[in-house]
């Protein structure tokens, strides 16, 4: 089947700039799918989603819609629709005329605008808002009208750019539920592009995380957090993210800065990058696990609580429910289940796959 | 001046003790500066050479005296002068006399004309006593009068008999009423025989071509024109456009041109208000008037909407029209190789021209336009000095040797300017122009001399103006210039208007009264 | 457990105001009072003055204004009802305002729009464009008067290319003057509206203009329904500047045509000077003065009122 | 352990401090005392009196009633140099014309230090601060991060009797805000200085504080240890406040059982009951588990699903109204729209609200 | 987008006739000033002076200059005019901006503004300079003030004082009013902040502003005019003064004046192109 959206190598080369913006990024998107473009601020991340909408020319590549390369078609002509993270709303006109913008423009017949507009608005909850002035909504009913502009127009592919980063965060929890249940109503294609994971862990179907205009890693939502494939991905996500222990594994000893950990695995000798889900570990005596130390700190989340250990001069972390958490001082133990703990190539930064390793369990 | 004055008293002495001749007298008199009709007039009073002399040399004897003895008096020792652009060449000469034999300094500020009176009603707010000498135009007195920003000078007058009224050498009666007196008090003393004439250019008249022509299409001979019809007829046929000259060249700019309009007025023996102040103009005579300038318009010089009097000058000098209508001081500039190079030597000057009355009478009238003179201000710190240097200056000696100074626009108004000029003044002007100025300024009507008058002239100015660009019809401007005038005698009050219009209408030329029926007002 | 106290009891005498209000009332005292004083003293109380010499029939002929009589509202009936002269200088001066603002804002608009063009020598040129409003009004008026002299380069070039019938005399005809008065007019200031426009377009921000595009709208379509739309608030300043000006519109038109042919290019202005410093109909002029003043208040104010929420921040 | 207050001296104390801008209260009746070398946090959301209570501390704002005492000095009157605290503005206001270098060293400079000691005390911050590199350069030069810890230093270098921050962190992206967030922790630990931060964010002030201050429409709801805040939150609008995602509150009756929930009577071990018959009861998601149908406490229907990570949350509807609960990722995928579940409540961790006051029954341990 | 797209050969021409058009005047004024008399107002007009000559310039400074062409009867040097508009337009510019930053930073920082204020402000600009000028007049002459340039500045200083109030309000609410409290808490006293710390962080636009005032009073006509007597005058006044007996308008001597007179105006609004538009706007515009 078709991809809806397929980049095919695209990279982007702003003139005068020491490294591409984007470089070599292939991506498919299915119909109907959700993939939320992850990463931090400055990875390329808002210069693909400009691409595909036509804002700018890639350097080098293709870009398709529907199996047809729309790279040379300008925006306003690939029947993408883009919210923007500042929603951009027309703050001169009424709500009405912003939802019937994307109509009106294209001299679509006045009745069809009017029942366009009535259904979106509809969908929206923005029905008794029609004749309001767009600049005096606030933040989320603008974002609301930002969509809903979009929507009208019924588009192929509907981009986000950081829609929920201008919202408050009562706010922001409201309308990613909102837009949970528009996906489902609509079942639109979406590129949604953000550098908070969760939105995109609780909105995406598959999350393409990027670094320095790179793809690091596309991978479903559900397995993202477990199954990083690349140091960075592991240390981007996860609240807190894995603690990443970098150093060499000989002899069934694997060593960072001074600590010096016990392993049992099928991997060879040499560098090797650990990653320790905080989640994963468990509090246990201190003479229960080669992974031990000192609390140096507490953290209470409510629901839980963060516990940073001085494991040798490394500092590991671990999340513990509240009744259960230590004091700062006090020394104690993590017992490092086989799922808590992921190896990474000391040199490639990629994940080793299919390594099984067990760690910390004392000789 | 003074410097030969004891050289004059010597001849003086001389020729009245029987030690010299007529003839040698005259000639020693002309060699120090006197014209030879003054010493002539001198030499054959009835009074005597000394009284004679004295008569005439005794305005500026007195003002010196008091100038000495006020100066002396003074602490601050500058006299500031407001006067207009364009008059202090005939001031500047005598700067240096008052600054070394009196210790004066004396300080001109020019202001554009039209500023002048605005600025001697601002002193009248400001009272900055800025100013000690003011030279407005005659009509500036009413209102300067009644702001209190200038003396009432009748006391001076008296005192020190500046000769204004003497019929001999005094001003030219009506000018020295009218151009003086506010509601019969001396307010000022005319420094300027403003009045306008008509100059022509002599060499096209004694063009015998031309004159053939004429002759032969208008039935009478080639010459300055007598009536506002031969006026007209000699514009239309000296009128050139294609070779940049032009029939006449009078003004149709704002400012100037309600002078036009009020000049043909009074030639068809209308005042511009009756005995109860109700405007005249808005009548058959007006009407008359302002169609007469309408059809004139053709034969104009193409600048006569933008002419200022310096514009004007040039324009005649430079030799682009045949007539022009000018103050006096514009045949000074015209004569003048330097400022009238086409026309230098070769004007034909007249009275102006004179309109057929309804009794066939011919009314020869003459309008008394600007005028200006000395007034001193009320907060002056040494007013008698400023009283002084005004009647020092319009000395009948003095101004005798100052008019003639090409860089001022001061025009001759003194009896014996005109009738005993110096050999300076005849070169300046020609005794005939000098005649015709005389026989022009007895016929004079002055400007509007009452209170308000900027205001009444404006408004009528403003109408006029539009009238001749087409904006508004004749009938038209003058209905409105009258509704303007009656709000403005409303506002101002119309009895103090009346009385000052009555006082000014008394002391007009006879034929005039008689034709506009101001002999019969009260 | 707690180290806090939060104890209502400690409320029971309520504490004293504190000084800390005066203390900062009075810094801005002491820095706002010196431009208060001024404007009071230069500003405020000569209007006071002006107001109340409007009620009285003073003029200094009929001595000081002190004694003047008072004469209620018969200077503004006159001014309204009789005085027809003032009537046509503030139609005219309306006329005046419609008109050029209308050119400054055309003419201004397509020069801004041209300038977001890219092409060599940009800032040069713009720098240039912005000329005309940097030089005197005086000098202006004065620059004008010459140009168009019937024989000035204006009228060269008129017939140059019309034939000499198309040289006229500018200030002999009442339209022709009024057209050298707009002329004047809009040459000195369009480039205030090219600013005020060129900045405002150059502020618009991106996405609107982004959105629009991706939504498929021509740039035409872009320029009039999204971009100026936004710029109505610039616009508005613009216009309540300029309108400001021409209200008190004086110093061009008195170098040009002092207000004629007739009084057919005569302004407000104009003739209010002309009240006060030929006639010295004080009294009367400063009751034209104040009716125009209340009536620019009242036009301005209208204008104001979309923007005024956005002048109070100080944005544009 | 009120003893406390008697052995560590406050080194601010508030006293019905009260603030109006025209006919809007910033801040009203605000009583507080901080202890010396502790950090407290102001929670509390936009708009609370956050940076207007911080203000009148610094001598910035004054107010219209009220005390304010910094180190035992009545200072209510006091010029703002002679408050002797530090503040860091939300936009740091950093001075944009000086240098890093210069930013630091700007208090000491004013104090006429001299420039020997200048330079020693800058360098060694710069060194704590790790900006060495930046001292050289303008504000504008710098990353959000060094600019932060110049804004810091600068505050720091004074050694003043009391810190505020206002919200210091909001500008910094995610990753650097958690990472700087423990470092000025660790700062203030190590110095023993007394901080007091205010911030919109439940989750920074619970994972810093000692103390957490709960503000809103400028008066103080609750002062209370950061856990505590969250186990025992004074109202309802708090309990909505503090915990993402947000406590589910149901119309609850007491029953002899236990609870009665939408005419549903079960026994819930562990819950304190209220002594109101009718009442608010608070489950935080994470104090709700999902049984299979029929077997828990009150029936649902799962309606949504919203995986966050290493948890999910899940919408389920139950007679009671739409409840959330949390659990873990791994126990929850099983779970698909429209299946029908049981619920069960954690019963010691359920809070009870009087629906009318809004305010917390169940009583504190 | 809307930027960057090239001009095409038509609309290059419609802006070179727009820059013909906008420099035409300004090209005029500049080579009458140079022209001898004989070229002033030649029919037909003269586009370049035959022979240059600096004689206009010199008229202005020596007023027999011109006698080498043959006119006599220029009276006044504009040498009065010319220190007497430096005098009057720097002081007041000077002190209008010292005391609008005053109130600029008292507004910005201390009081609070009703929605009244933009239009109380503007209306300082909006009196007809007519209406007020009369009791200027009556009341400077009760304290002498009258043909001063104290007096003179006194008004210059009103009447731009709203605007150098305003627009330095509108740098000074630029400025985070957080960076002075930094300062205050760092030791500094009020005054000394915002002398020490507000002022220098918006040199940049009081520069603006103290040109843009300036730009003002040095145009100013009207009351000027109205004000001057003997010992006051400004070039406009000047300006307008310059007819004379002989030689009626002085079109090359006023032209030379009208060229002294915008030089300094250009060469500020150059200086400060990027704040011309809040300036002419009151501050409302930014840029």
């Amino acid at each position: 089947m078709t991809p809806k959206l397929a980049l095919k190598s695209v990279s982007k080369r702003y003139p005068g700039a020491d490294v591409a913006a984007v470089e070599g990024l292939d991506l498919e998107v299915g119909a109907g799918e959700t993939l939320a473009l992850l990463g931090p601020s400055g990875c390329g991340k808002s210069t693909t989603l400009n691409m595909i909408v036509g804002l700018e020319h890639p350097s080098g590549g293709r870009i398709e819609i529907d199996g047809r390369d729309v790279t040379n078609i300008p925006a306003g002509k690939r029947n993408v629709g883009l919210v923007f993270q500042d929603y951009a709303v027309f703050t001169s006109m009424t709500v009405r005329q912003n939802l019937a913008f994307g109509l009106s423009v294209r001299r679509v017949a006045r009745a069809e605008i009017a029942r366009a507009v009535g259904e979106v608005a509809e969908l929206l909850g923005m029905s008794d808002r029609l004749e309001a002035r767009a600049g005096d909504l606030g933040g989320s009913q603008m974002q609301r009208v930002a969509i809903g502009r979009t929507l009208v127009t019924r588009p192929a592919i509907l981009l986000l750019d950081e829609p929920l980063s201008n919202l408050e965060s009562a706010a922001r929890l409201a309308m990613r539920r909102e837009l949970r249940r528009l996906q489902k109503e609509i079942g639109l294609t979406i590129v949604y592009v953000t550098h908070d994971q969760i939105e995109a862990l609780s909105l995406a179907d598959r999350i393409a995380v990027m670094q320095a205009g790179r793809l690091r890693q596309v991978e479903a939502a559900t397995r993202i957090l477990s199954r990083p494939a690349h140091t960075f991905v592991a240390s981007f996500l996860g609240e807190p993210p894995m603690t990443l222990l970098a150093g060499r594994l000989s002899g069934g000893v694997f060593e960072t800065g001074g600590l010096c950990l016990p392993v049992r695995s099928d991997l060879p000798d040499g560098r090797l990058t650990l990653g320790l889900r905080p989640q994963g570990l468990v509090p246990c005596g201190a003479a229960d696990s080669a992974l031990a130390g000192t609390v140096l700190h507490v953290e209470p989340r409510g629901p839980e609580a963060v516990l940073t250990v001085n494991c040798g001069g490394r500092k590991v972390k671990a999340v513990v429910p509240p009744g259960a958490a230590p004091a700062p001082g006090q020394v104690i133990g993590l017992a490092v289940p086989p799922g808590a703990v992921t190896a990474f190539d000391g040199d490639t930064n990629l994940r080793l796959h299919g390594s099984r390793i067990t760690l910390g369990v004392p000789a | 001046m003074r410097k030969n004055r004891n050289q004059i008293l010597d001849t003086v002495a001389k020729m009245d003790s029987g030690a010299m001749t007529r003839r040698s007298f005259i000639r020693k008199m002309g060699s120090l500066g006197v014209a030879a009709g003054v010493a002539n007039a001198v030499a054959l009073s009835p009074l005597g050479v000394r009284k004679a002399w004295a008569a005439i040399s005794g305005p500026e004897e007195r003002a010196w005296a008091l100038a000495v003895e006020m100066a002396a008096k003074a602490e601050k020792k500058t006299l500031t002068l407001l006067i207009p652009t364009g008059s202090i060449g005939n001031m500047t000469p005598y700067a240096d006399l008052w600054k070394t034999e009196l210790g004066i300094e004396l300080v001109f500020i020019e202001e554009p004309d039209e500023v002048v009176h605005t600025k001697g009603m601002q002193e009248a707010v400001a009272k900055t006593g800025n100013y000690d000498v003011m030279m407005p135009t005659a009509m500036s007195y009413p209102d300067w009068i009644d702001s209190g920003v200038i003396y009432d000078l009748t006391d001076w007058v008296e005192a020190h008999d500046p000769e204004i009224f003497n019929p001999d050498w005094g001003v030219v009666f009506p000018a020295s009423h009218h151009a003086q007196l506010y509601n019969g008090r001396v307010a000022g003393l005319l420094n300027d025989g403003d009045q306008i004439t008509l100059l022509c250019r002599k060499d096209h008249i004694e063009n015998a071509g031309k004159a053939k022509a004429f002759a032969d299409t208008f039935g009478y001979a080639l010459g300055t024109p007598a009536t506002w019809q031969e006026y007209r007829d000699i514009a239309s046929f000296m009128h050139d456009p294609a070779n940049g000259f032009y029939g006449s060249l009078e003004y149709r700019s704002r400012y100037y041109v309600k002078w036009m309009f009020m000049q043909r007025l009074i030639s068809k023996g209308r005042l511009y208000f009756d005995q109860d102040m109700n405007p005249t103009f808005n009548s058959p005579e007006g009407l008359a008037a302002l169609e007469d300038m309408l059809e004139m318009n053709q034969y104009l010089h193409p600048d006569a909407f933008s002419f200022t009097w310096s514009s004007n000058y040039n324009a005649f000098g430079r030799g682009e029209g045949f007539m022009n209508i000018a103050w006096p001081s514009g045949f000074k500039y015209a004569k003048a190789p330097s400022t009238g190079p086409a026309t230098s030597g070769n004007i034909a000057a007249t009275v102006m021209p004179a309109d057929r009355l309804a009794d066939g009478t011919l009314l020869h009238a003459g309008m008394f336009c600007w005028g200006y003179g000395y007034a001193v201000s009320k907060y002056s710190a040494n007013p008698e000095l400023a009283y002084a240097y005004a009647q020092w200056m319009t000395s009948p000696t003095i101004s005798m040797d100052a008019i003639p100074y090409l860089g001022g626009y001061s025009d001759p108004y003194r009896v014996t300017h005109m009738k005993a000029p110096s050999q300076r003044m005849l070169d300046t002007y020609t005794q005939p122009y000098l005649d015709t100025l005389y026989d022009n300024i007895v016929n004079t009507v002055p400007d509007f001399c009452v209170p308000g008058g900027f205001e009444y002239q404006d408004a009528l100015d403003k109408e006029i103006h539009a009238c001749m660009t087409g904006e508004k019809d004749p009938q038209a401007a003058l209905d409105d210039a009258s509704r303007a005038f009656e709000r403005i005698t409303r506002r101002i009050g119309k009895d103090k208007v009346q009385q000052s219009w009555l006082a000014l209408t008394r002391n007009l030329a006879e034929p005039i009264k008689k034709a506009s029926g101001a002999d019969t007002w009260l | 457990m707690t180290d806090f106290t939060h104890d209502p009891a400690a409320l029971a005498d309520p504490p004293p105001r504190p000084a800390g209000r005066r203390q900062r009332t009075s810094a801005m005292r002491w820095l706002v009072l010196p431009g208060q004083i001024i404007s009071l003293v230069v500003l405020v109380l000569p209007l006071l003055v002006a107001l109340y010499m409007s009620f009285t029939d003073w003029s200094p002929t009929r001595g000081s204004l002190w004694d003047a009589r008072f004469a209620g509202l018969f200077n503004y009936e006159e001014l309204l009802v009789y005085d027809t002269r003032f009537v046509e200088a503030v139609i005219r001066t309306l006329f005046l305002a419609v008109t050029c603002l209308s050119l400054e804002f055309a003419l201004g608009l397509g020069l801004a729009v041209l300038f977001l063009r890219e092409f060599k020598g940009k800032s040069v040129l713009f720098s240039a464009f912005l000329t005309p409003m940097m030089i005197l009004p005086v000098v202006v008026g004065y620059t004008f008067w010459m140009l168009f002299q019937s024989n000035g380069p204006v009228n060269q070039i008129l017939g140059l290319f019309l034939g000499p019938e198309a040289m006229p005399e500018w200030f002999r005809s009442a339209p022709l003057a009024m057209i050298a008065v707009i002329v004047t007019e809009v040459w000195h200031w369009t480039p205030l509206f090219f600013l005020i426009l060129l900045s405002g377009l150059n502020a618009v921000p991106e996405n609107p203009v982004r959105a629009a595009m991706i939504l498929g709208a021509s740039p035409r379509q872009i320029f009039f329904r999204v971009v100026l739309p936004m710029l109505k608030p610039v616009i508005i300043v613009a216009f309540v500047i300029r309108a400001m000006e021409i209200a008190k519109l004086f110093d061009e038109v008195f170098m040009l045509t002092r207000g004629g042919p007739g009084s057919s290019t005569e302004t407000v202005s104009l003739y209010i000077y002309k009240l006060a410093f030929n006639d010295f109909q004080l009294a009367y002029g400063a009751a034209a003065a104040f009716l125009v003043l209340v009536g620019t208040l009242a036009i301005i104010n209208l204008m104001l009122l979309p923007v005024r929420d956005q002048l109070l921040k100080g944005q544009g | 352990m009120k003893d406390l207050q008697t052995t560590i001296p406050a080194v601010l104390r508030l006293d019905g401090l009260e603030k109006r801008f025209g006919a809007a209260e910033a801040v009203s009746d605000l009583s507080l005392e901080l202890p010396a070398g502790s950090m407290t946090v102001l929670l509390g959301a936009a708009g609370a009196g956050k940076t207007t209570t911080l203000k009148m501390i610094a001598g910035l704002e004054p107010p219209d009633a009220g005390r304010i005492e910094i180190a035992g000095l009545d200072l209510t009157e006091a010029e703002p140099k002679d408050r002797n605290v530090a503040m860091i503005f939300d936009n740091l206001a950093l001075y944009p014309n000086l240098t890093g270098y210069g930013n630091i060293a700007y208090p000491l400079r004013v104090a006429r230090q001299a420039p020997e000691v200048v330079d020693r005390k800058v360098r060694q911050l710069a060194q704590v601060l790790k900006i060495g590199h930046v001292l050289e350069r303008l504000p504008k030069t710098m990353s959000g991060g060094e600019r932060q810890r110049v804004a810091l230093g600068r505050a720091l270098v004074r050694d003043p009797a009391l810190f505020l921050l206002d919200e210091p962190l909001s500008s910094l992206d995610a990753m650097l805000r958690i990472e700087l967030r423990a470092e000025l922790r660790r700062l203030q630990r190590e110095a023993g200085h007394s901080f007091f931060l205010a911030t919109p964010d439940f989750s920074e002030a619970l994972a810093v504080a000692d103390t957490v201050v709960l503000l809103r429409a400028g008066r103080v709801v609750q002062v209370d240890a950061p856990q505590r805040l969250y186990d025992y939150p004074a109202d309802m609008e708090a309990a909505r406040f503090v915990g993402a995602p947000q406590i589910n509150l149901v119309p609850a009756r007491f029953a002899a059982e236990g609870l009665e929930l939408a005419g549903q009577r079960f026994a819930c071990p562990g819950f304190r009951a209220p002594r109101a018959a009718a009442f608010t009861l608070g489950i935080r998601p994470e104090a709700i588990s999902a049984v299979p149908a029929g077997t828990g406490m009150i029936d649902a229907t799962v309606t949504d699903l919203e995986p966050l990570g290493h948890l999910i949350a899940l919408s389920a509807a139950t007679a009671a109204g739409e409840m959330r609960l949390t659990g873990p990722a791994e126990r929850f995928a099983a779970h698909a729209e429209g299946d029908a579940i049981g619920l069960v409540f954690d019963g010691p961790a359920l809070l009870a609200f009087d629906t009318a006051t809004e305010r917390l029954l169940t009583a504190r341990p | 987008m809307m930027q960057n797209r090239p001009l095409t050969p038509l609309l290059a021409l419609v802006l070179a006739a727009a820059l013909a058009v906008t420099l035409f005047p300004v090209f005029w004024v500049v080579m009458t000033s140079l022209k001898p008399p004989t070229d002033w107002n030649a029919a037909p007009a003269i586009w370049v002076p035959s022979e240059p000559t600096l004689a206009n310039f010199r008229t202005l400074f020596d007023p027999s200059a011109l006698e080498a062409y043959g006119l006599s009867g220029v009276s006044q040097p504009a040498t009065p005019a010319i220190l007497g508009s430096l005098l009057a337009a720097v002081l007041a510019t000077l002190l209008s901006i010292a005391i609008g930053l005053a109130s600029a930073i008292g507004l910005s920082r201390y009081a609070k503004l009703s929605k009244w204020t933009p239009l109380v402000i503007l209306s300082g600009r909006m009196f007809p300079p007519a209406a007020i000028a009369v009791p200027f007049v009556i009341m400077f002459s009760a304290v002498n003030l009258i043909d001063s340039y104290a007096g003179l500045i006194a008004i210059y200083v009103a009447v731009t004082l709203p605007f150098s109030t305003w627009m330095l309000k509108s740098f000074v609410d630029d400025l985070p009013r957080e960076i002075e409290q930094a300062a205050m808490l760092d030791g500094r006293s009020r005054l000394m902040a915002h002398l020490l710390v507000t002022i220098p962080l918006i040199k940049g636009g009081v520069f603006a502003t103290t040109m843009f005032i300036f730009i003002l009073n040095w145009s100013e006509f009207m009351f000027a005019l109205v004000l001057s007597y003997t010992s006051v005058t400004t070039i406009p006044v000047q300006l307008a003064k310059y007819v004379t007996a002989t030689a009626g308008t002085l079109y090359g001597v006023q032209a030379a004046l009208a060229v002294l007179a915008m030089l300094p105006l250009i060469l500020a609004g150059y200086a400060i192109q990027g704040h011309l538009a809040r300036g002419m706007t009151f501050g409302a515009v930014k840029r």
